[in-house]
């Protein structure tokens, strides 16, 4: 059973200084804007934040780095058209940038979720990325050991919950939201409708609602991917 | 270019077009040769680019453009969709590049310059993961200095990777740390064995 | 001891219900208790027993029986199913055994027997990936020897793993080493502690 | 594009002496019993067979292990009321066993399919099951290392193929079967029906038709999971 939050400050209320954010979306299309919007109005602060990307333009994660409130991002691809936020603050070395190619920064929450200890990938073999990284050489193939990222909270951009806490996606926005589910300790999901448990064919269930912990419905932003309002379509 | 490229990719393989030029060879596979696009950030069966009515942000490829989906789609969500690169699925990636060695050594994603931001993204996996990774660049740089080089100075993206080399000025093949000239536009094998700072051999493509 | 089981386990838990004794658990969950039913080999929301025109060889549990489905299920494959497990996502497991050791050690999976042919499935996953392991046993074999012991002397399926050990004499609580009584059937904290081998306390259940 | 197979036989007709063969199923559920009595009449012998158990009866997987043709067998449950083809073979010293607890399974065929070198993982820890295999020690906690499983065929029982290759499953028989599909050379699905590419939601699809190569449509069988014979509905 999850539980539905009135709004993001609610579904982010036990966030803590110090705390690491797993936040899901690729360029807009996955991003929760609604739990973005409500992480400027809380307090916490030293945040570590982990995404793909580094924000673009001024809203959505962007916003977060500007509030000065994130210590370090682990990201693939902290540089776009956009990213001038993200930009300024790490030429005034205002944040740390941890980079991970895309692949090992998928697998990597995929591990913490799966209870994965580390695992060995043959990305980023003989490139500055390995730098200080373990290297090992298995049938023939070298790999590097990479270690898992947990998160303390995931925010997350899904389709449809239904009130087991099921999550369905939309296309190319599922992105991240699957596997940052699994590899925090609270996940909190920006959904477009509620729907009663059994709504959701088990078959097509693409979050198990065992990974999401809370739900709040997305408000309609301007930039947002899935720009239309949440619903609730009906409660228990 | 791409025209060239999007004739060598075999009939039926799966595809990913890396950023920017590659995504131009989409234009010239015909429906008939039954490529399939994947893009990393969680499908294939990508289509071309959406227009009007058509764009829908939720639906995008890795550039970040919005896209279409193609009869026979699916979506995944990020560790599977790397699990695909990575676990070598793909029969081709295209990708640009900064420099390719002669040993097929890739870098295509910093220029080392100590003041840029760097961003690396899926190019690493993609090198490692796909069956056969094609380049498309220019031969040379604004400066007139030959991208394709003996060893990589910029930070390398991946190790002896990179099959073929598609430029403004010939089509090479990368094999046992040879460089195999397989067709010229507007020079000439010798011409380019003056320019460059590698050897290269005439010969053509296998079959 | 099915219904004691039922009775501790928290409201909204998820749990996984081992093959055998412990499948009778699912009798005394009321529904209003909201806790959710895993099945190791893909399955979340699982229902009872399945009965006559109900019965899908496609639909079973981990022992291979046939069950149902309840409104909120969802199906997944293997290796999501084990990450789920292994990732610490299940609340409670119960789980049979051959032998606990007082610092929650737990054997289930072979006697040690030179002759048996060995099968151990999801029982060492379950060990170390459910937050709480609960284990049913008988507290003697038929010999008389008692199952909760100071060192396990057969195979091992987990290391202090085993928190709560329900008995037909008695209910255990195993912490920091030490064994609590929480419970007893038909006899005394001062009979059990002649009888078994190892000290025990007695102790309530904390809230 | 995939390939509709005729029959059983045509869809393993480069099975070589010595492959690995990937069987899905657990239990009878998912087990792809028309591809197992193609099996029958391959000649190809020295098979290692990675399946969940080591068959039940006398049909299906048991009726495969009792040509002899099958050298060794990687599971997790051999052992059940009605293994009596293993427990003779094994008794008899004429099979090979390699047991896996059944999460490391699920995980070895995984990382095999992602290109994952190898993986840490705490199942097994101080067990009979952990000997001869490394320990590591990460972040406060003990883990073995394990190592990917390939193969060279795969052999699953799906619900509904696309012409693009695309799959759905029915309930718990998905099982091991969209593990098992990215981790050999050639995977082949026995399907109830195969419909035209996009018959199937984009967002239902479980294993993405890259990973399949055949298809053969289910034969009914008594002892089938899904026992209702398979079905073309259109072809291109």
């Amino acid at each position: 059973m999850i539980e539905v939050c009135g709004d993001a400050e609610a579904a982010l209320r036990d966030l803590r200084d110090g705390a690491t954010v797993l936040v899901g979306g690729f360029g807009e299309a996955g991003l929760p804007f609604g739990l973005l919007d409500g992480l400027l109005r809380c307090d916490a602060a030293g945040l570590t934040v982990v995404s793909n990307n580094a924000g673009n333009g001024d809203s959505g994660l962007a916003a977060v780095l500007a509030t000065g409130r994130v210590r370090k991002i682990i990201c693939s691809y902290p540089r776009q058209v956009d990213s001038w936020v993200f930009d300024r603050l790490y030429r005034e070395g205002k944040i740390e940038l941890e980079l991970v190619p895309q692949g090992n920064l998928a697998e990597r929450i995929r591990a913490a979720g799966a209870g994965i200890g580390g695992f060995y990938t043959p990305t980023g073999v003989g490139t500055p990325l390995a730098a200080g990284k373990e290297v090992r050489n298995i049938a023939g193939c070298d790999y590097i050991l990479e270690l898992p990222i947990h998160g303390d909270v995931a925010l997350i951009r899904a389709d449809t919950a239904d009130e087991a806490g099921n999550l369905t996606y939309r296309k190319t926005a599922r992105n991240f939201g699957p596997i940052m589910a699994t590899a925090a300790k609270v996940t909190v999901a920006e959904v477009n409708r509620v729907v009663p448990a059994g709504a959701i064919d088990p078959e097509n269930v693409v979050t198990p609602g065992i990974f999401v912990n809370r739900v709040v419905l997305a408000v309609g932003t301007a930039k947002a991917g899935s720009a239309r309002s949440g619903s609730r379509e009906t409660t228990r | 270019m791409a025209k060239l490229v999007a004739r060598d990719i075999p009939g039926g393989s799966y595809v990913n077009l890396g950023i920017g030029q590659p995504t131009l060879v989409a234009d010239y596979l015909p429906s008939d040769k039954h490529v399939v696009l994947h893009t990393e950030n969680g499908m294939l069966g990508m289509g071309p680019q959406a227009q009007g009515d058509d764009i829908d942000p939720d639906l995008t490829n890795a550039g970040k453009l919005p896209v279409t989906e193609l009869p026979g789609a699916s979506y995944f969500h990020h560790a599977d969709s790397f699990a695909m690169m990575r676990g070598g699925h793909l029969d081709v990636c295209v990708m640009g590049a900064f420099q390719v060695s002669t040993a097929g050594d890739l870098a295509n994603w910093h220029t080392g310059d100590p003041d840029a931001i760097p961003a690396v993204g899926g190019a690493m996996d993609l090198a490692v993961g796909a069956k056969t990774v094609y380049v498309m660049m220019t031969l040379f740089d604004k400066d007139g200095t030959p991208k394709l080089v003996p060893k990589c100075t910029y930070p390398l993206t991946g190790l002896a990777c990179v099959s073929r080399v598609y430029t403004d000025l010939a089509v090479f093949r990368l094999e046992d740390d040879q460089v195999y000239v397989t067709e010229t536009f507007g020079t000439t094998v010798d011409e380019l064995a003056s320019r460059l700072r590698v050897p290269v051999l005439a010969g053509p493509f296998p079959a």
